[in-house]
């Protein structure tokens, strides 16, 4: 095994773990949600990394009788979870804005100290 | 070539997850995260994935950061620092990190053409999506015909997302108090 | 009018209280309509279950199928002579105490009566559930629905100290049963396949003995009810029910219901060759021997007189679950006696207990010097109860401990004889003595000419004392009963 | 909102522009990258940097809650509907061959329906959702 | 009459194409009524699957007209046609419910979005269940995932803001290590079928790949089961949601969790595959310990939600206990705790509904003593308690029964212990609860209330008279979790 023939997963997954910190370390409710946001784009990339052909072309058909195409399910896979993505984020934000109005803070600590009294 | 523009967009992507992580000013990040779509966008443009760049542009560089960027207005644009500093993110985060470094050992080359995830029901999209369909674009097909029920349900997702968000925020416009009905 | 056949008239032994209480509630703004109730359902479930008895006694064994919640496993009624006895003795009481009650709780004036009745009623269902449980599953059920229809009876005050009593009292009984009744229930299901009451016991040969001890004290001590020790303290605790509960319940229903269950498991699971075969069940026996001596020597301290009842009967239970583990027939004789006799003493005492406390609020046993000449009756009866307790002659007391001292000489157990010897003793300084000096001693306040309690107290304690001494003169049906069944084990 | 001239005018030729994109990426996508997902987005685009350049209010009164609440069930009830004709002519959920004698020219047919049913959903709840944080101001 | 296909298609897309109409309309009763229709279709439609499947045997139905693998199938089996049963069961009494409840609790404005999330949320339990695409889990998985936030978030309290973020957190954690372990399992196998997966895998399965995916798909399904120590979101989210919310979502999302779980356990890695890595033992461990922890820490709740879902924590673990003995009969407990919980947990959720539409809290301390001024409700309380701690004649007995056999079968008599110790520390939290509202001094005297209205309270004692009823006759629920478990185990009925 090629150990630089991985690197595009390492640093997939490097990404991730980078976005995974942020959810799990940051106080911030926004910024929690940018990690997320990480997180889950840095696992895109290792999914269309993993559907990369080389010398490959688009998978958008053409007359020729072999021509390499990119693997393009993952492609289809990815576009319905970066829409999911969009999604989580957008309520996640909603919520944090009506957290903001309730608690006067998106800040985990500040929240917290109120609702223990 | 193509080797050397993933390397490339690689580092960059890093660089700014790094800088996402370390500014406390809310409003940089959500700029570095904006950043870090497009380059996302652009290392698929160099993956053969166009669609998908096409959307990660859209959708993480624009709907996404506008979204962040309002949500700081109503917000706070700086990030408190912790009083405490947890050590346990970090080793979860280790753990999560090797425990995935592990299975990739196992994992065909970045590439690798005979790769089994080439070889089993991509192929034949891509052998007989052209007179099945009849759609030049592959994605396309797949996505509105052999998964059009994934496609089905991600409109959901979305349709479920605006419900949230008119049931969070609708209903009472420009009332700025504080509710505090804490019973 | 056709008689039903005997499975139906099973089926009405529990459908009969049940309906009771429903009644009951109906009739909640009419306390004398509702007492009736009471009363006529007390007589309808004591002629039910005899002619269940005329039947069984003629050798007719009636089987019903409840349901079947687990492949194998049935919820059933089933009859047979030890469970009549006890069911007899159950239903027969609580028209008793019934009487009784109405008099206690009319006169000390308690809230919630209705409560009290619903829940009496069906505490007796469960009862009657017990005693004729077709199988172990079923045995377990009610067993457990008794301890819950019991729970608001002891808590009925609703004071702090009957929550607390409370707490003990379900906390104690459903703990045992949960883990440890349970987990021999579960076990002996796996390891057998049935568990289905059978002469001789189920065990199949070859059972590893340590598996059969096992499961022995696992039975002995989930069985919290017989209150061998240390699981004894929800006794106790109990007692701060109204009187008619203590008396019924913890003298006769709930305690016996825990025996009672040692006692058909020792002889339909377990069986006297697996008994005698078995180390653990000379240990626990020696326990049992222990709870009867530290019992005694606690309730000598208690000056609360029912405290020292309660522990009376912690003692004398431990006396029955001794004669099971024996597992000779003289000794099953005697245990079966033995429910049947103390029964009878130990409510009295409890009746007479009662009645002191509604005429003259009296509580301890130092304030009742001198008590029997104002309350001659009462004392008289607790004399007759006390001796009866303590096995002694002119008493049904005599003959059921002449046979368990006759288990442990069969069984070569001298330690055990000598412990039911002493006992006789401590029951003597303990229990005698407190009419005796009822009547020797002088009155520490003066009360002027005679005082007792309201009638239907008077009729029950009546009653009861009756039996006592009838079953020495005459304790030949008992026997016959008890050694009828002994022929069959 | 400040109310920039430049930016008026800049953006009434861009909105135009951006509609027109939007329409082709919803057509094309069968031909090129791009579909309803994106086309919504993009039209929705339009509508924000409207709101973003005239006020809010100004989205509001051209879609009020009503209307974008209808377009938003629509895109889901013909994407849903589709699924249910094909299910009614005989095929199997969303099995386009059936709606025309043809397979492919059925599954063109089906296509370009589902994904005008995602691009209206899309655009509608994107402005919906824009819309609902722009209010909070 | 449709085919047994058609009814399965319907299961999923008739309630997704009822949503948007229920969206439409302004009048919340109206949408109320509507989605109760719909919910009690899908009911019915559950009961036909299950029928055939038992009598017939399972089946599977293609989507647009294109075999699986390379379109999208449904795959209907004794297992999840019983969980898909449980799932629209559930809601369909919850609902008859839930118009007075919601009424009272969710503005006027909001009540039609509080429904259609309301469908959308079963929509994608249902879903997630009856899939037989891996990338498809994930779709209808999020589905119900965001759609639950959202009703949780509707919550009176503004700390169902909170949970329902924090919830939205962990929840997308998890959705997104499902989505990593898909993506490995993808990577190393070409195909998104889990039949499919499943036939691939079993000559590679022994790569490290498969077994990253392994714990990846576990952990994450672990976050949407609440599986200790995963369960942080859970009672936060129980405790502030509204009442039917709490109803809905403790009877049915944990559930389908399970379900995944037992999917991917059993029939896509293989049972030898997973329980080859120390699956059972971790289990095994976790399990207990939620078990003990979840009760420990329900006792000392002051609001009555958060103690249910504390308890639900641990009643989890008797599931997830069940699956750790690797064989058929604790399989079969596991399944079977799963029906019982749901009308165990139903119920008494609803119980707490009836309390917080007349008293308008669920705080302990604010209930203490009123008990008695709602006997119904109060009764009804305790029937749930007794169950929840496995009195006989009750599902809880039967579950405990069960499990403890299945335990004890292979020798494992300290799981047993752990069971029972549990239904003690069960007894302690419930005992404590019915004690301060039965005997404790009421509060304030301000407040006299009338029973709860019928209409709440036929739904509440219909919960707990199932438990009753299921308690004492166990053909069905038992029978069923047999068979299901079989189908598991061997892959054949």
């Amino acid at each position: 095994m090629d150990i630089l023939s991985h690197y595009n997963y390492w640093v997939a997954i490097f990404l991730m773990m980078t976005g995974f910190y942020v959810v799990i370390a940051s106080g911030n409710l926004v910024k929690k949600l940018i990690g997320l946001n990480v997180f889950q784009a840095s696992v895109f990339i290792l999914y269309i990394s993993a559907g990369v052909v080389d010398k490959g072309v688009p998978p958008i058909l053409k007359e020729g009788a072999s021509i390499l195409y990119s693997n393009p399910l993952p492609h289809v896979l990815i576009l319905t979870a970066i829409v999911v993505g969009v999604g989580t984020t957008a309520l996640g934000l909603a919520l944090a804005i009506r957290i903001k109005e309730a608690y006067g803070s998106v800040e985990e600590d500040d929240i917290h100290a109120q609702e223990e009294d | 070539m193509s080797e050397l523009v993933f390397v490339g967009l690689f580092a960059m992507l890093v660089l700014t997850a790094i800088a996402a992580i370390r500014l406390t000013d809310l409003f940089a990040v959500v700029i570095m995260f904006s950043v870090y779509s497009l380059l996302a966008a652009s290392l698929f443009v160099a993956m053969d994935a166009v669609d998908v760049a096409f959307t990660e542009a859209a959708v993480g560089a624009g709907v996404s950061t506008i979204l962040m960027l309002a949500t700081l207005v109503l917000t706070d644009r700086w990030e408190k620092p912790r009083k405490n500093k947890a050590l346990l993110p970090l080793v979860v985060v280790s753990i999560t990190g090797a425990v995935l470094l592990y299975g990739t050992l196992d994992m065909p080359d970045l590439g690798d053409q005979n790769a089994p995830i080439h070889q089993h029901v991509a192929k034949r999209y891509l052998s007989d999506s052209g007179h099945e369909i009849g759609v030049p674009n592959v994605v396309t097909s797949i996505l509105a015909s052999y998964r059009g029920y994934d496609t089905f349900g991600e409109l959901i997702v979305i349709f479920t997302a605006g419900v949230g968000v008119m049931s969070l925020l609708g209903g009472r416009r420009k009332k700025k108090k504080v509710e505090n009905n804490d019973t | 009018m056709k008689i039903p056949a005997s499975e139906v008239l099973l089926l009405l032994a529990l459908i009969i209280p049940v309906v009771g209480s429903f009644f009951i509630f109906l009739c909640r703004k009419f306390p004398n309509v509702r007492e009736g109730i009471t009363l006529i359902t007390g007589i309808a479930l004591f002629a039910n279950v005899s002619l269940i008895a005329s039947r069984v006694f003629t050798g007719e064994r009636p089987e019903f199928v409840l349901a079947e919640p687990f492949s194998g496993f049935t919820l059933s009624l089933a009859v047979e002579p030890l469970g009549m006895l006890f069911a007899l003795l159950a239903s027969f009481l609580w028209i008793i105490t019934s009487i009784y009650a109405i008099g206690y709780m009319r006169g000390h004036g308690e809230d919630n009566q209705t409560r009290f009745y619903i829940f009496f009623a069906c505490s007796i269902a469960s009862v009657m559930g017990v005693a004729f449980a077709g199988d172990l599953l079923t045995l377990f059920v009610f067993y457990e629905i008794l301890t819950l229809m019991t729970y608001p009876l002891v808590t009925h005050s609703g004071t702090a100290e009957a929550r607390r009593s409370g707490r003990v009292y379900l906390g104690i009984l459903i703990s045992t049963s949960m883990v440890f009744f349970l987990l021999a229930v579960v076990w002996t299901a796996l390891e057998v396949g049935t568990l289905a009451f059978s002469i001789g016991g189920i065990y199949p040969e070859g059972t590893e003995p340590w598996v059969l001890g096992l499961l022995l004290a696992l039975f002995v001590f989930g069985i919290g009810k017989a209150a061998i020790m240390p699981f004894h303290r929800w006794l106790p605790a109990a007692m701060v029910a109204p009187t008619p509960v203590s008396a019924l319940l913890h003298a006769v229903a709930v305690v016996k219901a825990g025996v009672f269950s040692i006692l058909k498991i020792c002889i339909y699971i377990f069986g006297a060759s697996s008994l005698h075969n078995l180390a653990v069940a000379e240990w626990l026996s020696l326990l049992a021997g222990f709870t009867i001596i530290a019992a005694s020597i606690v309730a000598m301290g208690k000056d609360n007189l029912k405290a020292r009842l309660a522990y009376s009967t912690i003692s004398q239970l431990s006396y029955v679950t001794l004669g099971a583990l024996l597992g000779n027939s003289a000794a099953w004789t005697g245990a079966s006696m033995h429910m049947v006799a103390h029964a009878f003493g130990k409510i009295t005492l409890f009746f007479c207990a009662g009645a002191i406390l509604v005429a003259h609020h009296k509580k301890n046993v130092s304030e009742l010097d001198g008590l029997g000449r104002v309350m001659p009756f009462t004392m008289g009866a607790f004399f007759i109860g006390s001796l009866s307790i303590a096995g002694l002659p002119p008493t049904a007391g005599m003959w059921s401990k002449w046979y368990l001292v006759l288990g442990t000489v069969d069984a070569g157990e001298l330690i055990l004889l000598n412990v039911l010897l002493l006992s006789t003793l401590l029951n003597v300084y303990y229990l005698v003595s407190i009419p005796i000096r009822g009547f020797f001693k002088p009155l520490r306040t003066p009360v002027s000419g005679i005082k007792e309690a309201p009638l239907p107290c008077l009729i029950a304690i009546g009653v009861t004392t009756t039996i006592t001494v009838g079953l020495f003169i005459y304790p030949e049906h008992l026997f016959q009963a008890v050694s009828g069944l002994v022929t069959t084990w | 909102m400040t109310r920039n001239p430049v930016l008026q005018v800049i953006s009434k030729i861009m909105i135009p522009v951006i509609l027109l994109f939007a329409s082709y990426v919803q057509f094309h996508g069968d031909f090129g990258p791009g579909g309803g997902f994106q086309a919504g987005v993009l039209f929705a685009a339009a509508f924000i940097l409207f709101g973003v350049v005239f006020g809010i209010e100004s989205v509001v009164k051209v879609l009020p809650q009503g209307v974008l609440r209808f377009f938003i069930a629509s895109g889901v009830l013909i994407y849903g509907a589709t699924g249910f004709v094909t299910l009614y002519k005989g095929g199997d959920f969303l099995d386009y061959n059936v709606l025309s004698s043809h397979g492919p020219s059925g599954q063109h047919i089906g296509i370009l329906v589902v994904e005008l049913g995602v691009g209206i959903t899309v655009a509608s709840v994107v402005i919906a959702i824009f819309i609902a944080f722009a209010e909070r101001d | 009459m449709a085919t047994i296909e058609q009814l399965a298609i319907f299961q999923i897309t008739i309630p997704l194409i009822v949503a948007p109409l229920v969206f439409l309309l302004k009048n919340g009763n109206r949408a109320w009524f509507l989605t109760l229709v719909t919910s009690v279709a899908m009911m019915w439609v559950a009961s036909q699957l299950l029928v055939h499947v038992l009598s017939v045997g399972e089946f599977v139905t293609q989507i647009g007209g294109w075999a699986a693998p390379w379109g999208i199938e449904y795959r209907v089996d004794t297992v999840n046609a019983f969980v898909l049963l449980i799932v629209s069961g559930m809601s369909s009494i919850v609902l008859m419910f839930a118009r007075q409840s919601v009424n009272q609790e969710i503005e006027s404005n909001k009540r039609s979005l509080f429904y259609t999330s309301w469908l959308l949320c079963l929509t994608g339990l249902l879903g997630v269940t009856i899939t037989g695409d891996a990338f498809n889990v994930f779709v209808f998985l999020e589905i119900s995932s965001l759609s639950s936030y959202v009703l949780i978030a509707m919550g009176r309290d503004r700390r169902a803001l909170t949970s329902s973020f924090q919830y939205l957190v962990m929840g997308t954690i998890g959705a997104t290590f499902i989505l990593i372990g898909i993506g490995f399992l993808f990577i190393v196998t070409g195909t998104l079928n889990m039949a499919d997966i499943s036939e691939r895998l079993s000559d590679t399965s022994q790569t490290r790949t498969v077994r990253t995916a392994f714990a990846f798909i576990i952990v994450g399904i672990g976050l949407k089961l609440a599986m200790f120590p995963l369960h942080l979101w859970l009672p936060n989210a129980y405790a502030y949601a509204p009442s039917v919310a709490s109803a809905f979502l403790a009877a049915t999302a944990t559930k389908v969790a399970l379900y995944m779980l037992l999917r991917f356990i059993y029939t896509v890695f293989g049972f030898e595959f997973s329980f080859d890595l120390p699956l059972s033992e971790t289990l095994v461990i976790l399990s207990s310990a939620a078990i003990l922890v979840g009760s420990v820490v329900a006792i000392f709740q002051d609001n009555l939600k958060r103690l249910l879902a504390y308890s639900s924590v641990a009643q989890i673990g008797y599931m997830l206990l069940g699956v750790s003995l690797a064989t058929q009969a604790g399989l079969s407990a596991a399944l079977l705790h799963v029906f019982n919980h749901a009308v165990i947990k139903g119920g008494l959720f609803l119980v707490l509904g009836c309390f917080v539409f007349r008293f308008g809290t669920a705080s302990l301390k604010l209930l203490s003593g009123k008990g008695t001024q709602m006997p119904w409700t109060f009764a009804a309380f305790i029937a749930g308690g007794l169950s929840l701690i496995g009195v006989p004649l009750t599902t809880g007995f039967v579950s405990k029964w069960q499990l403890v056999t299945a335990a004890l079968d292979i020798g494992w008599w300290p799981v047993a212990l752990v069971v029972l110790a549990g239904s003690i520390l069960a007894i302690v939290y419930v005992w404590r609860a019915v004690e301060v509202l039965y005997f404790r001094p009421v509060s304030d005297d301000s407040q006299i209330v009338k029973e709860a209205p019928l209409e709440l309270l036929l739904p509440t004692w219909l919960l707990i008279g199932a438990n009753i009823y299921f308690g004492i006759n166990t053909e069905l629920s038992i029978g069923v979790a047999d068979v299901a478990a079989h189908w598991l185990m061997t892959g054949t009925r």
